[in-house]
């Protein structure tokens, strides 16, 4: 879809978000931690609200009033992630409490050979076994890493790790050179949360699939700043981080393929995922219901279909007029593609900026990058960093950032992050820059 | 910058961070123990030389942030040449005036450490301020594993 | 504690639930599905939209002012956790997805024998092996089954269960003759959500301990109508539905013994849970970070702190300003007190109604019975008693309620079941009996 | 009781569920399945003899609600005598007529069956009157397995 209007002012749409508002210590709050978490818009906000006060039961064979209206919005919301992630079918939808949990399902559940049996009479159950080997990046989150080591423990398989290079980015041959029968499991970040970086998925899919080896993308940064078509990726499974995602806390989204979800075993037992239990013999229930234990995060859910809907909303805004008839999935490549342009603009002035000051090192220079300026100062610990950009109102995090590897490969125990949304502005980008100046004065 | 901050960072933290006192090893040191904050992923090692019952040298090593790092080396300072109960008390009240919350008063024992009273206002910043004085700790005890700030 | 106040009454108490106005059909809502999901208060709703609004930011190691606010009422709510059950130590209580996965979290730690050696150093782990035995009841909801004959499958233990008797109550005869030492654990449910029965937890926690046992006492519909005093009952661990006790969705209780989770292997990997993150080697954060993997729900945790003050303050309110310095601790005992006594008068109500109707029948009739009424009408199936009293504008499930071994039990595929909290009304108990006396006459 | 509900629960639908038609099993029946609704876990058992192409009897066993109860009575009148293609036809009808939402038309065709156009708006009992028409097709194809309404 090409766009023939003049790009809408961005900073219009931080009226939609009441938290930018905030004071901090007598200053404006300049929220630069969005890799950590969004804020979120009065759209989502207020659909919590009306759950609460109009709508809240539990969801799922309930036969009055409320609980048909909650069963139906939460349905809906289904939907709206097959939509935005491109899905197949709304039962490769998957909700979990949050993008570790999707990682640590399909690690264990690929894992389990054990628990296999138990399913609904399948052949063919895809399992890691003694001797596999899994392959993941020297860049990945502990969230791709720690199930991964636990599972590789549990059966006896051997983790390998991809190298990157200094620039950040993946390491394609040594990738290639690792590569083999023996690979069962390729699992890979879409966007670095420390670097910024976005991996060449499409291409690393089809590099392992060539050797028969599952892909599993951890999106967590991928979701709040690319449109994300996982037919096209070929990915067998994509995770979500939904309060990335301008959408409440306490809820994740795990993508599979359907005929692997349907092959694998169950994960937790418990209400919900069955279709009978006996003490005798119990048999699970279909798509999605059988990885949904218990009762779901129901407000969560509906908040993230009020979050998607934001985003539909914000491409219709950012084409104006002159499509009216644009589909949700139109709307929402429009709006992505909008916010990874703005981002890229609000971090490469950062990032400019930044690098203007003696003895600032900025971690991560991949070409394309989402928006996210990972960087050190010589004289000053990022926590230190963190703490005084805070008095002036400007919100960072500091830290390993969750990548201890990572860490180590750059030979730093700690960045300081700015992390940018499309509701930050190029006014923060200079305060944070002026910021780091002052602690460079101060710490030298 | 605010006035806040400046409590915080006082010129005495700053000029110990830049340039840290009784920073290194001690070879064959009676005691060690090393010391890490998971809040951050930090880490100190202290080493303790003694002779009856005095402390006779104190030093540290490690990677922290200016609050930690200079407490670490007003720690050695502080401690150097006292007695184990000696340093206790010290440590006592220091971590009394680091975490109590309320109108601040003043701890006139503790000489250059009061520089660390602004901590206070920073509760996540506590444990940099605490980590030198919780690994001291662990390494007069003889403790082997890393102690951590939790 | 004892009361020296006249009851108060209760029906004021319902201008704090919003909800409660709501108008289906041109009738006024009777919600009596509070056994599935209950409703929240004001109280509750403003602190989620406070959040939202004004202190939304990924909790621990972050350095900056939201950041810090969202955490400090997060470390706030564990330790009204901690108040509400009496625990030993805020490290003991972990935050889950719901009740279900506190459940599933044991099961799996304690049948996960190969991942025990990654833990700290533990000497000792507390395990279920094979030849091992696991005794669940009747009784108990399919949370507190299916978790269970998985983790027995995968290790080869049996799963044995405790039989009850026709009014609905363990058989503790039975219950004795089935303890050896060969049991490793006891599941069981506190209060049924079919039955309504209050099991003799401590009585049971006692006969456990003798043979070397370990319990999990499922508080699913415990938590939201009596006061829970851990140590007192001397389980070793009590899982709670946060969504049943006025809290938001998403979010569980698992308290466990602080010996037995650091003993415990890790459950999910990821973010948060770690101490240091190598590919050589990984090291496990302590309680109670060690179970809390990836981002947790802080909204809806943070929500739960506030339907606890929500209950304190139901005590205060309740005793008058008589005790004016009260524990939050002793306001809770008080709340709790009343809480049960108004919802057995409500419950108790309904059944005297509901029997003077022929045909139909009660399941469940021990002494001690939380707000349930599980009944069955000689003419009509559940459902359509749960279709034809939504007309009505009363709320209630009709169904097996995740207990099909119970069903079994009792002989039947499925009950209507109307369950009561304290802001129910005598009024909505007689609506209930009248729109099944209708719905008898409709069906003859 | 609302208006609504009587639309639901018409006497025709109270009198099958109270005295349902061909209820029962049929020994050696040529093609048999049994269907299952995952949202209340009833379950129904249909039965069919053939000759000549078409279905000379067709009964049910099973436990359900009135809607399912009714829907496999007067189900089993309609198709008795009918070819399968007939009986595709009007289970085509059936099942548009109760999933369609939006102004209701008249679906004559259908004679008695017509009482379930109440259904519709009834999102979560739809399943009830379609279960016993999913297991009668389940049936006809011979399926093994349990069919369920998912
Ligand atoms: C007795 C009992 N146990 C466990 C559960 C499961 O709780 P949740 O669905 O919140 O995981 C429930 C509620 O549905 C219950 O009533
Ligand atoms: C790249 C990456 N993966 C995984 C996660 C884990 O997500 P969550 O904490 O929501 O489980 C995060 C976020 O913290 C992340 O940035
Ligand atoms: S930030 Fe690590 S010790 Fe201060
Ligand atoms: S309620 Fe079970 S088939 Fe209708």
């Amino acid at each position: 879809m090409t766009l023939t209007v003049k790009a809408p002012n961005f900073e219009v749409l931080r009226a939609d978000f009441p938290i930018l508002e905030t004071v901090v210590r007598g200053k404006q709050l300049a929220y630069l931690d969005n890799a950590a978490t969004s804020q979120k818009p009065q759209l989502v906000i207020d659909a919590l609200d009306r759950y609460w006060r109009a709508q809240n039961a539990n969801v799922h064979r309930g036969v009055h009033y409320l609980s048909q209206i909650a069963t139906s919005e939460f349905d809906a919301a289904r939907v709206k992630v097959q939509t935005l992630l491109n899905a197949a079918s709304s039962k490769e939808v998957i909700f979990t409490r949050g993008c570790s949990e999707s990682i640590n399902l399909v690690a264990t559940c690929l894992t389990s050979g054990a628990s296999a049996k138990a399913t609904n009479g399948q052949k063919t159950t895809p399992c890691i076994a003694e001797g596999d080997e899994i392959l993941i990046s020297t860049m990945e989150h502990h969230s791709n890493i720690v199930p991964w080591q636990m599972a590789a423990e549990r059966v006896g398989a051997t983790l390998k790790v991809i190298p990157i290079s200094d620039a950040g980015e993946i390491d394609l041959e040594a990738y290639a050179g690792l590569l083999s029968e023996k690979t069962k499991l390729v699992g890979i970040v879409h966007v670095s949360n420390s670097l910024g970086t976005v991996n060449p998925i499409k291409q690393m899919v089809e590099m392992a699939h060539a050797v028969g080896a599952l892909v599993l993308v951890d999106g967590a940064q991928a979701g709040p700043h690319l449109s994300i078509d996982v037919q096209d990726l070929d990915a067998d499974f994509y995770t979500l981080s939904c309060h990335k995602i301008y959408a409440p806390t306490g809820v994740g989204v795990l993508y599979g393929k359907r005929a692997l979800l349907e092959a694998m075993p169950p994960y937790q037992g418990g209400g919900d995922m069955i279709r009978t239990v006996s003490f005798e013999r119990t048999t699970y229930a279909e798509l999605p219901a059988k990885y949904e234990a218990g009762t779901p995060n129901v407000a969560g859910v509906i908040g993230l279909g009020a979050a998607i809907d934001y985003l539909a909303h914000l491409g219709r805004w950012y084409v104006g007029p002159e499509k009216p008839d644009m589909t949700d999935r139109e709307a929402l490549v429009v709006a992505f593609g909008a916010i990874h342009r703005r981002e890229a603009e609000l971090a490469n002035e950062a990032s400019r900026l930044l690098l203007e000051i003696p003895g600032v090192q900025i971690n991560g220079s991949a070409p394309d990058k989402a928006g996210i300026v990972s960087f050190t100062l010589d004289c000053a610990h990022p926590h230190d960093i963190g703490t005084i950009l805070d008095s002036d109102g400007i919100a960072i995090r500091a830290g390993h950032h969750c990548c201890m590897p990572l860490m180590n490969r750059l030979g730093v125990p700690a960045t300081a992050r700015a992390s940018f949304a499309f509701y930050n502005t190029m006014n923060e980008a200079e305060r944070l820059a002026s910021g780091v100046r002052k602690i460079k004065e101060m710490f030298s | 910058m605010s006035l806040d901050l400046r409590e915080l960072y006082q010129e005495v933290i700053l000029d110990h961070n830049k340039r840290p006192r009784n920073h290194g090893r001690i070879e064959g040191a009676a005691r060690t123990a090393e010391g890490h904050n998971p809040l951050c992923g930090d880490n100190v090692r202290v080493y303790i030389s003694t002779e009856d019952g005095k402390m006779t040298d104190v030093r540290f090593e490690g990677s922290g942030c200016a609050i930690s790092t200079a407490s670490a080396s007003l720690m050695t300072e502080a401690v150097k040449g006292k007695s184990f109960e000696e340093a206790e008390a010290i440590f006592k009240e220091f971590q009394q005036m680091v975490t109590t919350t309320g109108e601040a008063v003043p701890h006139p024992d503790l000489g250059d450490l009061e520089v660390f009273a602004g901590v206070r206002e920073y509760p996540v910043r506590i444990k940099c301020a605490t980590l030198p004085w919780h690994t001291f700790r662990a390494a007069l005890q003889g403790e082997e594993e890393a102690v951590s700030t939790e």
